[in-house]
């Protein structure tokens, strides 16, 4: 324990003795007083991210980025380029004051499409990672603590789907359903979920084994108490690490499924598909394909720094 | 330009594969441009405006009401494998594409039956058509003679020896199959002695069709010189490369219409008066921006250079026009949204989408873009109901000869691809009906022109504009000729040869 | 009338195997055990690591369904109980763990951990709830202060008096004890074994009192029985068992034992090898591969019966039934 | 022979310095055993890898102490120069035989190069084929039956109790003048621990071997040493023989400790144990660190830290009750 | 042993009829109209109607899955619309290509990374420590296919180093087939020409499908030799005075190879997806791009061959990682 949470401790324990406990507190103090661990804990967690300047470079990425998704059409300067707005007149101008990043071949407004974009690639990947958790986790978690042949059916399904490359299956499903967001979210969400129960699976098997398990079994919780109250909090790290670092994941690959044409669809500014059809410019209009790549970089890069940091502070064991 | 062993091989890079070249299926830009250099027609497509030169044949005799037609032929073709050409090839090979009714067969399977074809002699074969057909000659260059000997003797289960000419030839064309790596490379070697000999000296020793899927790397091989030819590259790409040294690029105007083809049976788009108002809000000169002007507008259904075109009041931008036909429609605001459907990953296409999606706010209607696969579309548009309110369709006439055009707009071209917006006007029907039985180009002419007018005036599609073919070429590639009724990125290897 | 009543208790483990994941052998963790507790007693269960110990402790709670044999608490079979019977049973009975460290859920302050079957039998909740747990910290000699921490900010000894603590938030007449101690240094387990006789007696609890470390059930407990692969070898009160052990597994067990004192350290006997496998007991006597003294075929063979050695001390051996 | 002074050891951690040794001397002599007791956390394990050196060196840092053995400071020697100690001069056995050895080899390669490696250091190198042989000499001297073919199995295949003795036979291989066997039983079962216990007492009275035995267990170190000398957090408070520190401990520590422990052969009628618990160490108490636990506390302890002095002979203390640990400015 | 393969193989087989139910009922939910594609732009109905019986796409559901599953048995993988080949045909054309690029691109991953893992986790903190962690954690963020383009702008057009796609030259012929992997072909026919052209060939793309499994590699195999070699065998490896170099070369990387080897398998599958990208960027001709170009057309019977084919090359790798862990670890049981 720190210095700093070791003299709170003390100067805490002093107030609680000077004051009477009967003493009717104000709901504040009280208030303070029993979330008083929950918040040491958790500076004590911002301390440790605070210390790791990559971790602290993720969540600044992250942040702008969010940002960029929540008030992306107020700061650009052309925010009907991304609904179907074209100026064939100003095609293909190479970056400068008015636009940052140049224009495509429509002259639509390449900065304002790769800010634009920030939402939408926010939005699959938080869509895919919510679905493939919302699928996994309950699966998961059945297969860790109930078991049986029920149990044993989930993990051989997940199996399955495990030994498939995902991203072939996901291009056979959305090769099938057509191209499209929607198709792809589906399709990616497929491939994910298996991955969530994988991971709850083996953590709920830990998690079961540790002696407060049976302490709450015996004193008589019932199976839904367990499983929501000792197993999902003590999962909840590892499913918040592991999200954090799908983030950036699914976000490439629901671009690559995009620069394979078969993702999001014009006039959408997905980035994988700016990059797609920058790429027919290359080189001379390098702008086209190199700033929505380098946006991609960059949240990847900050979703994972993040989960890197989070996994060191949350979940220190699992590592790599 | 490449030796090998002092031999010249030109390098041709295209994108699209050439996975089955049976001249008797289904055939396309690679494909066809494969075909026509290991096959003979009796006739070929040469030239711009677009002329059926005699190839096999020496010339052809038809009976006045364009219903039985004599063709001579020449005597000295001879096959790769050294059998001669006769009129018996000629019917067998017909006749397989017929019986397979895959490929070109739709051209001819209304008009003749297998039955039907003679042979007079040895180089001389008469086809008697089931009803009078004026272009018939026209047609022709589609069908390639296959030595039917070659091919039955590879035949098996009574698949016309179907198997084994999806990767081989039995052709009497100037050049024989070489190395044929799927998905990389197909080589063409040259017929040293071919039977109507070479237009240069300087011809190719062999041509090799090498596949380049990405425009990136198109461009950098015809730049550092490892390719000759470059294919199917955007307008803004070829007018790049014309910067480039020792590359030259050429423009010619073509006969491939973009239309937007509209639902006219359902939905919105079955009210005429929507469909004016769509083709008075389009802008058509931003349009012609997006392939950087190398285009005309179109200004009839016909293409202009097509046989039998005239110029019809076509549709321009006129917002106060489109307005007035929405209110006329009863959405004077419009407020609906309609689907554009085009091939996804077709740049030219989706540019085009853009475009609508601009132009159409103006009037009110919004505008909803749905890129399919191709299998997808044409799926979509084969049925009224599910035939969408906008379709992206190019089109090239596959003749030289305004039926096939024309034919576009009559009832049996209903579901198939160009057919999408199941256009229906019992006059115009019968009008083509009647032209394409018909010989005399006099009587003709007057109808098509009718055509034309009514088609325009029914606007069953947004006639948009037409392309011009681009090639890119080193600079020292010479023979090279253009001509609009080959597919769009096609180019005849014959003629080429090495200058300086 | 005693409070548990234990009668051949057998629990058997399936080890699963092979392609279709049958059952192809068992672990036999307890075999056919039978003790009787008396209220106020403090029972104490000895064995080496794998012995049984833990195993029989969870089949009486039922947190395992017994193979076989009979549980009575206060005259009531717990064997046929399911659902909503069986958890009222759990109120009379608790159980203390073993290692503090993981007994308690690190996601859940104090409160929470030590209110979980308040909240579970008794709705208990708001200040009720922070009054009885603060109550039961008090109990066990932490304070108020201690209520809204986290496990990870007490040491050992504290978050085994936090396992005790919710052991005791039912006010249960018996306590299983599974070697409450044996992750605390010698300073806090002497505190807390403290603690525990004077809960005991403040509470009037029945204990059933699980360990390895033999001097410390001879502090805590009044009668103890002494396991050995999953069989009860010997049971007795406590001074008669440690002073005149009848089993040689018993004796050696006593004697392996080092002591502090410097001059009892006479010269002791040596068990040789290792405790077998349960998944391959040996057949006879379980003890007959280590014993130094053992008769004959008859070891090998047969299965020693349980006879009587002293007052209220018995032993299974075949050397204490010649003794008869 | 193995003398500490002084030796203080500090671990850096983002929280600040942990101060875990703070000024831990202990000495033997040839021959000698010594048992070092206390409680867990108190710096007995880190005490005996500092003598091998083989701290982790960041965090571990090592601020002032010497560590002779046989008259040269261990602490000034180079890695090479240690490494040459390691397992010839001193060899070290461990308390978990279940981590402390390599768990994808087999026995026979880990004790093979062990033993290459110190022939090679005696300066009469065997081969591979030797090597084997001693080392199922070796594993016979340690008890373990059909070494011949058990020598080929892995760590997982042993039990608990043997695992221990292919430890000790590892550490023996270099024929080593002290061994440190830092709770070498405490992972075992007792019946266990009895017979690893004699096997050492054997080995020791064989081999003449000098042995730093660490264990919580006071038990086990009556068993097998002569002298014992009790740490708490840090500090070595009491050194003395063992029946000393049994029948009369002098600091409070020593006394509360052997309070606490239960006995086998008597019903104890109560325990006393000490209540509270070791400080921390990166903020410790100023003067006696046992200050705050301690029921026979001063106001000089709170402030002034006590010297280890020999109060009487074989016998030093550090406590403030005794005025002679008082250092001179106090 | 043997029972625990043949276990394997079966589960293979079982998880791979299950995957073929999987894709082929979510192929037949397709739009699409792939006999009208395959007929041509002008085909009649009647035309349509010839292609689609050939296909037997006018079969119900049941029955064509039936067929399918019928087919499978002996080899028959149906045949392409596109392509109009065999599919079998098809993959034994591309497949080859897509394995020796990821099989390349593997070991070339597995000599740099593993070699880097442990000298990041030898010299923690140091430069070159610094150095992989960036690579590694930005290995993992960077989009392929935008590296693949970048490479290929820098390598291949502006410095001319390498050719720009392809897998040969187009002037090269192809060695004589006996691996099928151009490299080795090239080699046993002794002819060095082909391989070098060869090599030039495939060092652009493999360096990019490499990158991601590269961080990551280095990534897993840092992480673990910090783990193991704070483990009490290393610790009593060095009281025995065992030298360093053989504590961290034998003793320590031997135990941390075994997750490495995990990441490696998955990183393989991996892989064998990434080649759908990085075979379109660099006209890599393999399955990959065969898969990404059928999708494209709706033509879903070599989707699911080449599913299939990546599936199952995908499940023996793994197999065979796990026979390696026996190596690696001897408390791994077979059973
Ligand atoms: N859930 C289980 N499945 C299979 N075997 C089990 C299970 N639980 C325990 N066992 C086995 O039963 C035997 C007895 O285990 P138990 O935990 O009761 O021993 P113990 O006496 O408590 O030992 P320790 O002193 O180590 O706690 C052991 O061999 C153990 O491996
Ligand atoms: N790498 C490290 N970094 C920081 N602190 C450490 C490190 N290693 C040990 N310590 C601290 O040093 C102190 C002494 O540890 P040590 O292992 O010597 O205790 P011990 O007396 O052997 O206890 P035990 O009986 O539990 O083995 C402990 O408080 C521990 O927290
Ligand atoms: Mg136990
Ligand atoms: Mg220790």
């Amino acid at each position: 324990m720190n210095k700093k949470t070791q003299q709170m401790t003390g100067k805490n324990t002093q107030n609680t003795e000077a004051q009477p406990q009967e003493n009717p507190q104000s709901s504040w103090a009280r208030w303070k007083e029993e979330k008083e661990s929950s918040i040491r804990n958790m500076k004590l967690s911002w301390y440790l991210f605070r210390k790791s300047p990559t971790s602290m470079l993720g969540a600044v990425i992250v942040g702008i980025f969010l940002i960029m998704a929540m008030i992306g059409p107020m700061i650009v300067p052309f925010p009907e380029d991304a609904t179907g707005t074209v100026h064939i007149e100003r095609k293909l101008t190479a970056p400068n004051s008015t636009h940052l990043f140049g224009t495509d071949e429509l002259g639509r407004d390449i900065y304002t499409r790769v800010v634009l974009g920030t939402r939408i690639s926010l939005q699959i990947g938080l869509i895919i990672i919510l679905v493939a958790m919302g699928i996994g986790v309950p699966l998961g978690v059945t297969a860790g603590y109930l078991g049986g042949p029920f149990g044993e059916l989930i993990m051989r399904i997940t199996d399955m789907f495990l030994s498939i490359p995902g991203r072939i299956f996901a291009l056979a499903v959305v090769g099938a359903m057509g191209p499209g967001m929607t198709n792809c979210m589906i399709a990616l969400s497929i491939v994910w979920w298996p991955g969530y129960v994988r991971l709850v699976q083996g953590r709920t098997l830990a998690v079961r084994e540790e002696s407060f398990i049976e302490a709450a079994r015996s004193v008589g919780a019932k199976k839904w108490r367990i499983i929501f109250n000792h197993i999902l909090p003590n999962c909840s790290s590892v499913i918040i690490v592991k999200a954090s670092m799908d983030m950036g994941m699914a976000i490439l690959a629901a671009a690559g499924l995009g620069f394979i044409g078969l993702g999001a669809q014009p006039p959408m500014p997905e980035w994988g598909v700016m990059i797609s059809e920058g790429r027919n410019f290359l080189p001379e209009w390098w702008w086209y394909a190199t700033f929505p790549g380098l946006a991609i970089f960059t949240t990847v890069l900050g979703f994972n720094l993040l989960g890197d940091g989070l996994r060191d502070i949350l979940d220190p064991q699992s590592r790599g | 330009l490449q030796r090998v062993d002092g031999k010249m091989v030109m390098v041709i890079g295209g994108r699209q594969p050439a996975p089955d070249i049976d001249p008797s299926h289904k055939t396309d830009y690679s494909r066809r441009m494969i075909q026509q250099a290991f096959y003979d027609g009796l006739f070929k497509y040469v030239g711009n405006p677009a002329k059926v030169e005699p190839w096999l044949a020496t010339g052809y005799e038809a009976s006045p009401d364009a219903r039985i037609w004599t063709i001579k032929m020449v005597k000295n073709a001879k096959f790769h494998n050294g059998d001669p050409v006769t009129a018996e090839a000629v019917k067998w090979s017909i006749e397989r594409t017929l019986k397979l009714n895959k490929g070109p067969s739709w051209m001819l399977s209304d008009v003749l039956d297998p039955k039907n074809i003679t042979v007079v002699d040895d180089y001389t074969i008469k086809f008697e058509l089931k009803t009078p057909y004026a272009p018939f000659i026209s047609v022709l260059p589609w069908f390639y003679v296959m030595n039917p000997k070659q091919v039955m003797a590879h035949a098996k289960d009574g698949d016309y020896g179907q198997a084994w000419l999806k990767e081989n030839e039995a052709g009497s064309g100037p050049f024989t199959k070489g190395r044929w790596q799927h998905g990389v490379l197909y080589e063409m070697k040259a017929v040293a002695d071919y039977w109507k000999g070479w237009p240069s000296p300087k011809h190719p020793d062999s041509v090799i069709f090498k596949l380049i899927r990405e425009t990136n790397s198109l461009k950098i091989g015809l730049q550092k010189g490892q390719l000759d030819i470059a294919l199917a590259l955007s307008a803004d790409d070829f007018d790049l490369l014309k910067s480039y040294k020792g590359v030259k690029v050429t423009s010619d105007p073509g006969v491939t219409t973009l239309g937007l083809k509209m639902n006219t049976q359902k939905g919105y788009t079955k009210d005429i008066n929507i469909r004016k108002a769509i083709c008075y809000a389009v802008d058509y000169e931003s349009m012609l921006k997006t392939v950087n002007g190398k285009a005309v507008l179109e200004d009839s259904p016909f293409p202009i250079g097509l046989k039998g075109h005239v110029a019809t009041k076509a549709y321009r931008q006129d917002l106060a026009k489109a307005k007035e036909y929405m209110k006329k429609a009863g959405y004077p605001d419009g407020g609906f949204e309609l689907e554009y459907v085009y091939v996804q990953g077709l740049d030219s296409e989706k540019n085009i989408g853009l475009l609508l999606i601009d132009n159409l706010a103006k009037i009110g209607i919004k505008v909803k873009m749905v890129p399919l696969t191709w299998p997808s579309m044409t799926a979509r548009g084969s049925k009224v109901e599910t035939s969408p309110a906008l379709m992206a369709i190019f089109a090239t006439p596959k003749f030289n000869d305004p039926d096939a055009v024309a034919y576009q707009y009559y009832k049996k071209s209903w579901g198939r691809y160009y057919g999408s917006s199941f256009y229906e006007n019992k006059e115009v029907w019968k009008l083509i009906e009647e032209a394409r039985s018909i010989s005399d180009w006099g009587k003709r002419a007057p109808m098509y022109k009718k055509i034309q007018e009514m088609i325009m005036a029914d606007a069953p599609e947004v006639f948009c504009m037409q392309l011009d073919r681009q090639f890119a070429l080193r600079d020292y590639v010479k023979g090279f000729t253009f001509c609009p009724v080959r597919f769009t990125a096609e180019v005849d290897i014959y003629p080429l040869y090495v200058g300086k | 009338m005693s409070i548990l009543e234990v009668k051949d208790l057998s629990m058997h483990f399936p080890v699963r195997g092979g392609l279709l994941q049958r059952v192809t052998k068992e672990v036999k963790a307890v075999r056919k055990v039978s003790f009787n507790l008396e209220p106020g007693d403090s029972y104490g269960v000895v064995g080496e690591s794998g012995s049984g110990k833990t195993t029989l402790a969870r089949s009486v709670l039922r947190l395992l369904t017994p193979t076989s044999g009979k549980v009575h608490f206060q005259g009531k079979n717990l064997a046929g109980l399911e659902g909503e019977e069986l958890r009222q049973m759990r109120r009379h009975m608790q159980m203390v763990f073993q290692d503090p460290h993981s007994s308690l859920n690190p996601r859940k302050t104090i409160l929470k951990n030590i209110g979980e079957p308040l909240v579970i039998f008794d709705r208990m909740k708001g200040k009720a709830l922070a009054e009885r747990v603060q109550e039961l910290l008090e109990l066990v000699g932490l304070g108020r202060e201690h209520m809204y921490r986290f496990p990870h900010e007490l040491s050992g000894g504290q978050k085994q008096r936090v396992g005790i603590a919710r052991a005791l938030a039912l006010r249960p007449k018996l306590l299983m004890l599974d070697e409450p101690t044996s992750a605390l240094d010698v300073s806090v387990q002497a505190l807390t074994l403290n603690l525990l006789e004077e809960l005991q007696e403040k509470l009037s609890l029945t204990y059933l009192f699980i360990s390895h470390n033999l001097a410390v059930i001879r502090y805590v407990c009044d009668r103890v029985a002494v396991m050995y692969l999953g069989q009860i070898v010997e049971e007795g009160p406590v001074d008669s068992l440690f002073d005149s052990p009848a089993h040689p597994y018993t004796k050696f067990l006593l004697s392996a034992v080092p002591s502090p004192e410097p001059q009892t350290n006479t010269e002791e006997q040596i068990l040789e090898g290792d405790i077998p496998s349960p998944l391959n007991l040996p057949t006879g006597c379980s003890f007959h591969t280590r014993c130094p003294v053992k008769i004959g075929r008859i070891c090998e063979t047969e299965e020693p019966v349980t006879t009587l050695v002293g007052e209220g001390h018995t032993a299974a051996c075949h050397l204490c039934r010649g003794d008869q | 022979m193995l003398e500490i002074k002084d030796l203080a050891l500090h671990f850096d951690t983002f929280e600040g310095t942990a101060k875990v040794l703070d000024g831990v001397s202990l000495s033997l002599t040839h021959g000698d055993t010594l048992g070092v007791v206390g409680e867990t956390g108190c710096g007995k394990s880190i005490t005996s890898k500092a003598v091998l050196g083989l701290l982790p060196v960041p965090p571990a840092r090592i601020p002032r102490g010497e560590i002779f053995f046989k008259g040269d400071d261990l602490l000034k020697k180079s890695p090479k120069e240690i490494s040459k100690v390691r397992g010839t001069k001193i060899a070290m056995i461990f308390q978990d035989p279940m981590t402390y050895l390599n768990p994808v080899f087999s026995i026979e390669k880990q004790m093979t190069d062990v033993i290459i490696r110190h022939s090679r250091q005696n300066g009469s190198p065997l081969n591979k084929k030797q090597a084997i042989e001693k080392a199922v000499e070796l594993l016979k001297a340690v008890q373990i039956p059909s070494p011949d073919q058990r020598i080929r199995e892995y760590p997982h295949e042993f039990s608990g109790g043997m695992r221990q003795r292919v430890l000790i036979a590892m550490a023996l291989s270099g024929e080593p003048e002290l061994l440190i066997a830092d709770e070498p039983t405490t992972a075992l079962d007792v019946t266990i621990q009895a017979q690893i216990l004699r096997l050492l007492r054997d080995l020791v009275n064989r081999l003449n071997l000098s042995i730093l035995l660490i264990s919580h267990d006071l038990g086990v170190v009556a068993k097998l040493c002569h002298r014992v000398a009790v740490m708490y957090a840090g500090n070595v408070v009491e050194t003395s023989t063992i029946d000393r520190i049994f029948t009369a401990p002098l600091h409070p520590y020593s006394q509360g400790l052997l309070r606490s422990i239960p006995r086998l052969k008597k019903r104890e009628d109560s325990l006393e144990g000490i209540a509270g618990s070791i400080p921390s160490f990166i903020n410790p108490p100023k003067g006696c660190r046992f200050a705050p636990r301690c029921p026979k506390v001063m106001d000089i302890c709170g402030n002034v830290k006590p010297i280890l002095t020999e109060v009487e002979p074989g016998h030093s203390l550090a406590c403030h009750l005794f005025p002679a640990c008082r250092p001179a400015d106090a | 042993m043997k029972q625990y393969i043949i276990k394997r193989l079966l589960l293979i087989f079982l998880t791979m009829l299950g995957l073929v139910t999987i894709t082929f009922m979510v192929a037949r939910v397709a739009p699409g109209d792939p006999a009208r594609a395959a007929a041509g732009e002008d085909a009649t109905q009647e035309m349509v109607e010839t292609l689609r019986e050939e296909f037997g796409l006018n079969e119900p559901l049941y029955v064509q899955y039936g067929q399918y599953m019928k087919g499978l048995f002996t080899g028959d993988l149906g045949k392409s619309i596109r392509t109009q080949h065999l599919v079998s045909k098809d993959l034994g054309r591309y497949f080859p290509a897509t394995l020796e690029l990821t099989v390349f691109s593997l070991i070339m991953a597995i000599i740099f990374a593993i070699p880097l893992g442990v000298i990041c986790a030898v010299k923690k903190d140091s430069l070159i420590d610094h150095l992989a962690r960036v690579m590694s954690v930005s290995g993992l963020a960077v989009p392929m296919f935008w590296l693949g383009l970048m490479l290929q702008l820098v390598f291949a057009l502006n410095l001319d180093l390498f050719p720009t796609g392809g897998r040969l030259g187009m002037l090269t012929e192809p060695p004589p087939a006996v691996t099928h992997f151009y490299l080795i072909d090239s080699l046993l026919a002794g002819q060095w020409d082909t391989f070098k052209d060869a090599l030039s060939h495939i060092i652009l793309p493999a360096v990019v499908l490499s990158f991601p499994a590269l961080a990551s590699i280095i990534r897993v195999n840092r992480a673990d030799m910090l783990e193991v070699l704070k483990r009490d065998y290393i610790t009593s490896a060095r009281a025995h005075g065992i030298s360093r170099a053989r504590i961290v070369g034998q003793y320590a990387l031997k135990n941390a190879m075994i997750p490495t080897t995990t990441m490696i398998g998955l990183r393989f599958g991996w892989m064998l997806g990434g080649t759908i990208l990085v075979e379109t960027v660099f006209d890599w001709p393999g399955l990959g791009q065969y898969a990404v170009q059928s999708a494209v057309y709706s033509d879903f019977q070599p989707i699911m061959g080449a599913t299939l084919a990546i599936g199952i090359s995908f499940m023996v790798t793994n197999l065979i990682i796990d026979l390696l862990y026996g190596f690696l670890d001897p408390r791994v049981r077979y059973e």
